[in-house]
């Protein structure tokens, strides 16, 4: 109790004031920060694939429409990471906004309906859809302590696909939703092959805004509320933080991000199936986070981008690799086939070692390893293990 | 103030026999304990001789309970040393102090809400066995008669003051060397608090030596023989009871006095 | 489950002794249940009471656990599925069982060396699990075990997808599945009997055990007030790590029972199953033994009356609106206390 | 066929030694390609032919037998010395992730075959659901794609909602399928329930998958158009306890369809039927028609085989063509060495027939334009593939496309388990075959 109310007294109150311009000017140049640092890997990575060991697996285009796929997961774990790693909310359904933002787009502008409207707005829509589907969920959910709220998010992330499955009439089911429109800019509409620039860029801007948006919550004194809450949720309490509404904020920015990630992937991959959705991508998002480090937003964009990478590069290079060389044993593993297992041994090797994460920002670090000393943890009488 | 003989009363089942004052039978030495990186116990040293009541007093934050936990094994020191009966124990886990005859009834009583009292009881018998389970039991409510009243209750509906019997009573299962007490008057009525302590000198009477952590200086101060004052995770008196009842200073700050 | 019968006793304020017996949740679902043998009718009931029984022994493991130390041991389910794979190797490599045995002698011996050795397989795995994997993180921050918990449960399916590859694989049913016997004019499956009576056992045997032994009461107090227990003399490391063994154990008769009853497993197994038993235990009241079981049951006849009202496509979903109904509308579950409840 | 001898350029790089084996049946089996005869032994480099599949994890046993038919046609026109002074290579991706098709991966995977110039043709995928993703891509980018297995209407029918999926250009036909449409295995399973084994009052149960559902809607159409009443469940792949829903069935209900794919549910639906004393006609599509009872997680290894007794299929292809024997001989000599996947499966065929016509079609375009780039002869495959008035003799016999690519032969084979077939494991064994092409 009281190391967590010292803890608290860390972070300063925020509002106006010489602190609160000096934390908007370091946001600012966070921001900036952010566009230079992005557009510099926007340059490098299409340039870098054109070098030897990479450009010998495929070509420019080919790599470029995979690391667009990888921002789709970068923008999936960075809204994860308000959730979880900001405001220590475990979310296991997050696959379930993902596919509320895809099918709110392929509903918007495909065949099916008959309608087809704007990529763009439609973008906004669906995160917003999303946000709202999170604090219809997040209400009455969010009250419980975190690790109901992390089972009832699993149940949620399970029921979205058996209803879109189930309910063919607004979804086409098990088919799916095909022909959604790609996005046009200047009446021309985005090439679904050859060239990958447009997507590229676009997915680029999508994730520069959301950083740049995620920083600046973090540095708000919303993001503080949710340190507060990830840390002690009873001291923030005391301590005036609305712990209901600063919670249900986290879990909906992070909902609108999936739902920014699903309308993009819809216009990208012009066909929505429920498989898409499966727990498998809640998983994945999440051992992303984890693994780049909770509450770090560099951290977990490079995490989900070098494990995405990991599982649809070079996993599958090794496989090849292996099959080609004819190593004994090592050519019949299938590397593809254990990539859970890796999830699996990665998140009990980081929580047990380095919980920080691999990119840890520096405050999770100290927070994660002060705790290491024999803490006479206030344990209360929540539930006795009694009959009756 | 009448007090007890400070160091003269005589301890009827003392086996040691090792003269009035009784062999040391708790030692802590320049003891440093840490909540995270808080550092709660600056340096301790403190004795308590067999048959002894001894009191702790301070103000809220002073340590008293940390130096409790730090003895029972629920904390351990980073620094320093706890002996107990001539053994370091200082890194011996709280479940093994009890069977070594080490006892906490801590502050808030802790009682298990959903056990009965009996069962309560039997918990606190937890490192006995048989028989000697049965004639503690009695033993208690022999001290108690509440208690035997309200065996079959739950823990959690029983008062205050019945709850507070429990908790010591529930100490007294294991058959302690040392009874380490935490607030026992917390929130009770005066009327309550004096039974109380009636019974901690009864307890101690029959051969407990008991370390007392106590709000209520006053009270504490009459029952013990001997007192440390601690203040920010330090002792800066220690006398006998009686003489520390009667410093000024402390009359000032802990006994209410103006 | 035996105060039942106290109440017809009760003579003074019916109201008042109804209130203090708490009997309302077992009238609950004794109410559901009769209603549901109405609807669904007694063949669909005895599927519901088998798999319910089924998810109630795998719930009973969360909830202990759940009690203890306010885990959700996400690797439970998985932790079940591994008791199925077990008892399928103890059946075929260890005895050599490859289909019905007929002689009850011989069927006896077989089932019990089955449960023994599987359920203390389980429990040992259970235990190893927590000093592994949970142990060392007690006094992180609450997120760190739940993280880890679900990749043990990564860990535990691919070794055995590993092991016994992705496919789905027969198991040796040794009770003839065909076999069926006539109780009050209903046809009913022996293997079915066998499930819901080892179940009822069980749980049982566990009650007692935590109502009436010295290891009992050190688990009820150690999940009531661990650093109380640990004065009164409770080895807290010990205590947890038996109830780990006890509920893995628990899980693994379930496992032993599941491929008894279905005859065929497959790695992905605990993933449903314990998504469904967790929502049991939480229904139930989670740290309330005997509300896992009861919410198992409720379980088992939520997902057999969506199929045979042929909605069995939204039974799934359905299972998971309960629990989200439960945790909005009574958190506390039928039988738990409130949440964060401190007396 | 005349066989061309090659100054042992082709053979160095062959990866399966047995291949050398095979040119005496690859002679003799009617679909081997022709080699390209009239071209000059010149080495103009290699193209790729795609294989888009679920290889790994659960997956496997349908996807690794049904790109060995693939590598199989491609090793023999290599080792008859290459088409049009090409060598050939197999670029194989697998879309199966943690042992499930992935959607996604296999839209990624078609972008790897489009980026990739010379990729002139991809056999592939497996699911429909995968298709339906990966067609936008093939057909923005003119790449031909043949499906050994695909049998959802909707890839290919505009009236089904096929120009969902060509959107850019509907007109351009670059997906061709050898399989029978589920528009017409259904149905077909409909009649042979109705009026061969005289069912009336079907409990019909779907694995809810763009699949099952689909193939499940046809079937249940046309058995209710012949006077039949059906009952009707989904049931997700993964369920286990299909017993309330037996439970449930009406009374008078003397015969299930299953429509879907074999994971467990399929095999356990069946044996938990005969154990609940329900010993009637146990139907299905080509998803349950998935091997013997020695087969790891087989419908009739999962149900027992005496539990399969009774048990019907179909399989939305030719089940006895001329070269059959040859091909299975040939395909068991090639993969001798590999312990899993060494007889030929259900799509081990079609996908070499697959294979075949993109490889005739390579090799009728390089005759006329020898020179072409690799863009023109990807663009040349594709077209000489989707002309309708082409034929190809392949392994399933004389393949040729209608205007949506489907084929014009859409064989449906009728199977039957045979308990005592695979040393008493119980298989499948055909019964007959009916050509739909005036449906």
């Amino acid at each position: 109790m009281t190391a967590a109310n010292t803890k608290l007294s860390r972070t300063p109150a925020g509002g106006p004031g010489l602190r609160g311009r000096l934390s908007d000017l370091s946001s600012r140049h966070r921001s900036i920060a952010v566009i230079v640092g992005m557009s510099l890997v926007a340059l490098v990575l299409p340039l870098i694939v054109l070098l030897p060991p990479f450009s010998s697996f495929s070509g420019q285009t080919v790599w470029m429409d995979g690391f667009t796929i990888a921002g789709i997961y970068v923008l999936l774990a960075l809204g994860l990471n308000v959730v979880v790693g900001l405001a220590g909310l475990l979310d296991l359904g997050y696959a379930a906004f993902f596919a509320i933002g895809a099918y709110t787009y392929a509903l918007a502008a495909s065949p099916f309906t008959g309608w087809d409207l704007p990529f763009w707005p439609m973008l906004l829509v669906g995160a917003v859809v999303a946000a709202i589907f999170g604090i219809l969920l997040g209400a009455p959910t969010l009250r419980l302590r975190g690790d109901y709220l992390a089972i009832v998010t699993l149940g949620f992330g399970e029921i979205v696909p058996i209803v879109i499955l189930n309910s063919s009439k607004y979804t086409d089911g098990p088919n799916g939703i095909g022909g959604i429109s790609p996005p046009t800019l200047l009446d021309t509409r985005f090439p679904t092959t050859g060239n990958p620039w447009p997507f590229y860029l676009t997915m680029l801007v999508l994730i520069i805004l959301s950083m740049i948006f995620i920083y600046r919550l973090q540095d708000s004194r919303l993001g503080r509320a949710w340190m507060a809450i990830r840390e002690d949720e009873l001291a923030a309490a005391a301590n005036g933080v609305n712990t209901v509404v600063t919670k249900l904020l986290a879990f909906a920015i992070g909902a609108s991000t999936a739902g920014l990630a699903g309308v993009f992937l819809a216009s990208k991959l012009q066909t929505v199936t429920p498989n898409l959705f499966r727990f498998d991508v809640s998983f994945t998002v999440l051992a992303m986070v984890v693994l780049g480090g909770m509450g770090n937003v560099w951290g977990v964009a490079v995490g989900a981008f070098i494990i995405f990478m990991i599982q649809s590069v070079f996993l599958k290079q090794l496989n090849i690799f292996f099959n080609n060389v004819q190593v004994p044993i090592l050519s019949d593993i299938d590397f593809l086939q254990y990539q859970f297992l890796l999830y699996g041994i990665a998140l009990v090797a980081m929580m047990l070692l380095r919980p920080e994460g691999l990119f840890p920002s520096r405050r999770r670090r100290r927070e994660l390893h002060t705790e290491e000393d024999e803490v006479f943890a206030e344990h209360g009488d929540a539930m006795g293990a009694a009959p009756e | 103030m009448s007090g007890q003989g400070v160091t003269t009363t005589t301890q009827p089942s003392s086996t040691s026999g090792n003269g009035a004052a009784g062999d040391v039978v708790l030692e802590l030495r320049d003891v440093h304990t840490y909540y995270g990186k808080i550092h709660a116990l600056q340096g301790i040293t403190l004795e308590v001789r067999e048959g002894e009541i001894v009191t702790l007093i301070g103000s809220n934050g002073a340590g008293k309970t940390t130096t409790l936990k730090t003895i029972s094994g629920l904390l351990h020191p980073r620094a320093g040393t706890v002996h107990f009966r001539g053994r370091d124990v200082s890194h011996t886990p709280a479940h093994k102090l009890v069977r070594d005859g080490i006892s906490h009834a801590p502050e808030g009583r802790r009682i298990f809400s959903r056990l009965t009292v009996m069962e309560n009881l039997q918990m606190g018998a937890y490192t006995r066995t048989g028989r000697e389970i049965d004639e503690n039991v009695e033993h208690v409510f022999s001290l108690f008669p509440r208690l035997a009243e309200r065996s079959g209750q739950k823990g959690g509906t029983l008062s205050g003051g019945e709850q507070q019997m429990l908790a010591i009573g529930r100490a007294l299962m294991a058959r302690p060397k040392v009874l380490l007490l935490d607030e026992p008057s917390l929130g009770l009525s005066p009327i309550l608090i004096q039974q109380i302590f009636g019974i901690i000198r009864e307890i101690n009477a029959q051969g407990t030596t008991v370390l007392l952590v106590e709000q209520n200086a006053q009270q504490a101060l009459e029952v013990a023989d001997r007192g440390y004052v601690l203040q920010t995770g330090r002792v800066i008196l220690a006398d006998t009871a009686a003489n520390l009842a009667a410093n000024p200073d402390v009359r000032r700050a802990y006994l209410g006095e103006i | 489950m035996t105060t039942t019968t106290t109440v017809l006793s009760a003579r003074p304020s019916f109201v008042e002794t109804f209130q203090r017996l708490r009997l309302g949740p077992y009238l609950f679902v004794l109410g559901v249940a009769a209603i549901d043998y109405v609807v669904i009718g007694p063949n669909q009931f005895v599927n519901a009471l088998t798999i319910g029984a089924i998810y109630a022994l795998v719930a009973l493991g969360y909830t202990m656990v759940y009690g203890i130390i306010e885990l959700i041991n996400f690797a439970h389910g998985d932790v079940f599925m591994v008791g199925a794979f077990t008892s399928m190797f103890v059946l075929t490599q260890a005895l050599g069982q490859d289909g019905p045995i007929d002689s009850p002698g011989m069927l006896a011996v077989v089932l019990f060396i089955n449960f023994t050795i599987t359920m203390i397989a389980l429990g040992i795995l259970g235990a190893a699990i927590e000093r592994f994997a949970y142990r060392p993180l007690r006094h992180a921050p609450r997120l760190a075990p739940l993280i880890t918990a679900i990749g043990v449960s990564f860990i535990l399916q691919n070794i055995i997808q590993i092991i016994y590859g992705p496919s789905p694989i027969n198991t040796p049913q040794v009770i003839d599945p065909a076999a069926r016997v006539e109780i009050g004019g209903v046809s009913i499956g022996v293997v079915n009997i066998f499930t819901i009576v080892t179940a009822v056992l069980l749980m049982i045997a566990l009650q007692m055990l935590v109502s009436r032994t010295k290891i009992g009461r050190a688990m009820r107090s150690t999940a009531s007030d661990r650093d109380a227990a640990q004065l009164m003399g409770v080895d807290i490391n010990r205590t947890i790590a038996i109830t780990f063994f006890i509920g893995s154990a628990l899980a693994g008769a379930a496992g032993v029972v599941q491929g008894l009853y279905f005859g065929n497993i497959q790695f992905t197994l605990g993933f449903q199953a314990g998504l469904k038993a967790f929502t049991a235990a939480v229904l139930g009241g989670i740290g309330n033994i005997t509300g896992a079981a009861l919410g198992g049951f409720v379980i088992g006849f939520v997902e057999v009356t969506a199929g045979a009202l042929g909605f069995f496509v939204w039974g799934q979903a359905a299972v998971f609106a309960v629990l989200i109904i439960t945790l909005v509308f009574r958190p506390s579950g039928l039988l738990g206390q409130q949440l964060g409840e401190r007396t | 066929m005349k066989l061309r001898k090659l100054g042992g350029l082709a053979l160095g790089a062959m990866l399966v030694a047995a291949a050398c084996n095979t040119g005496g049946g690859a002679t003799a089996t009617p679909g081997a390609p022709a080699p390209g005869a009239t071209q000059a032994p010149v080495d103009k480099g290699t193209l790729k032919i795609g294989v888009t599949l679920p290889l790994s994890g659960g997956a496997a046993a349908d996807g690794q037998p049904t790109m060995k038919g693939a590598q199989l046609a491609v090793d023999q026109a290599n080792e008859a010395g290459g088409i049009g002074g090409y060598k050939l290579e197999l670029m194989v991706l697998d879309h199966a992730v943690n042992g499930k098709y992935n959607e996604q991966q296999g839209a990624q995977d078609m972008q790897t075959f489009v980026g990739d110039s010379a990729v002139v043709g991809v056999v592939g995928p497996y699911n429909s659901a995968v298709a339906k993703v990966q067609i936008p891509i093939s057909n923005d980018a003119g790449v031909l794609q043949c499906s050994p297995a695909n049998t959802n209407e909707a890839l290919t029918k505009p009236e089904f909602g096929a120009l969902d999926y060509r959107k850019n250009f509907p007109e351009r036909i670059n997906y061709v399928r050898v399989a029978a449409t589920d528009d017409i295995q259904g149905p077909a399973m409909a009649v042979y329930d109705f009026n061969t084994l005289k069912l009336r009052n079907l409990l019909v149960v779907d694995d809810v998958t763009t699949f099952g559902k689909g193939v499940a809607d046809n079937f249940q159409k046309k058995f209710e158009e012949l006077g039949g009443t059906v009952q009707r469940v989904g049931a997700p792949a993964d369920t286990t306890d299909f017993n309330s829903i037996i439970s449930a069935a009406k009374p008078e209900t003397d015969g299930v369809y299953y429509g879907g794919v074999v994971t467990s549910g399929a095999g356990l639906l069946l044996k938990q039927l005969r154990q609940q004393g329900k010993t009637f006609p146990f139907t299905g599509p080509d998803g349950i028609v998935n091997g013997s009872g020695k087969a790891e997680g087989a419908l009739i290894q999962i149900a027992g085989a005496a539990a399969s007794a009774g048990s019907y299929g179909t399989i939305a292809a030719i089940g006895d063509f001329p070269g059959r024997a040859d091909f299975e001989a040939a395909y068991a000599e090639a993969f001798k060495n590999d312990a899993d996947f060494n007889t030929a499966g259900a799509y081990s065929g079609p996908a070499y027939a697959c294979a075949t016509i993109i490889l005739k079609s390579l090799e009728e375009f390089l005759k006329t334009s020898p020179d072409a780039d690799q863009a023109a002869i990807r663009e040349g495959v594709r077209a000489w593939a989707s002309d309708t008035s082409n034929t190809f003799d392949t392994v399933l016999g004389t393949e040729s496309f209608d205007k949506n690519g489907d084929t014009t032969q859409p064989f449906i084979s009728f199977y039957v388990v045979d308990p005592a077939a695979a040393d008493g494991a119980g298989d499948w064994v055909f019964k007959e075959q009916l050509n739909f092409a005036q449906e």
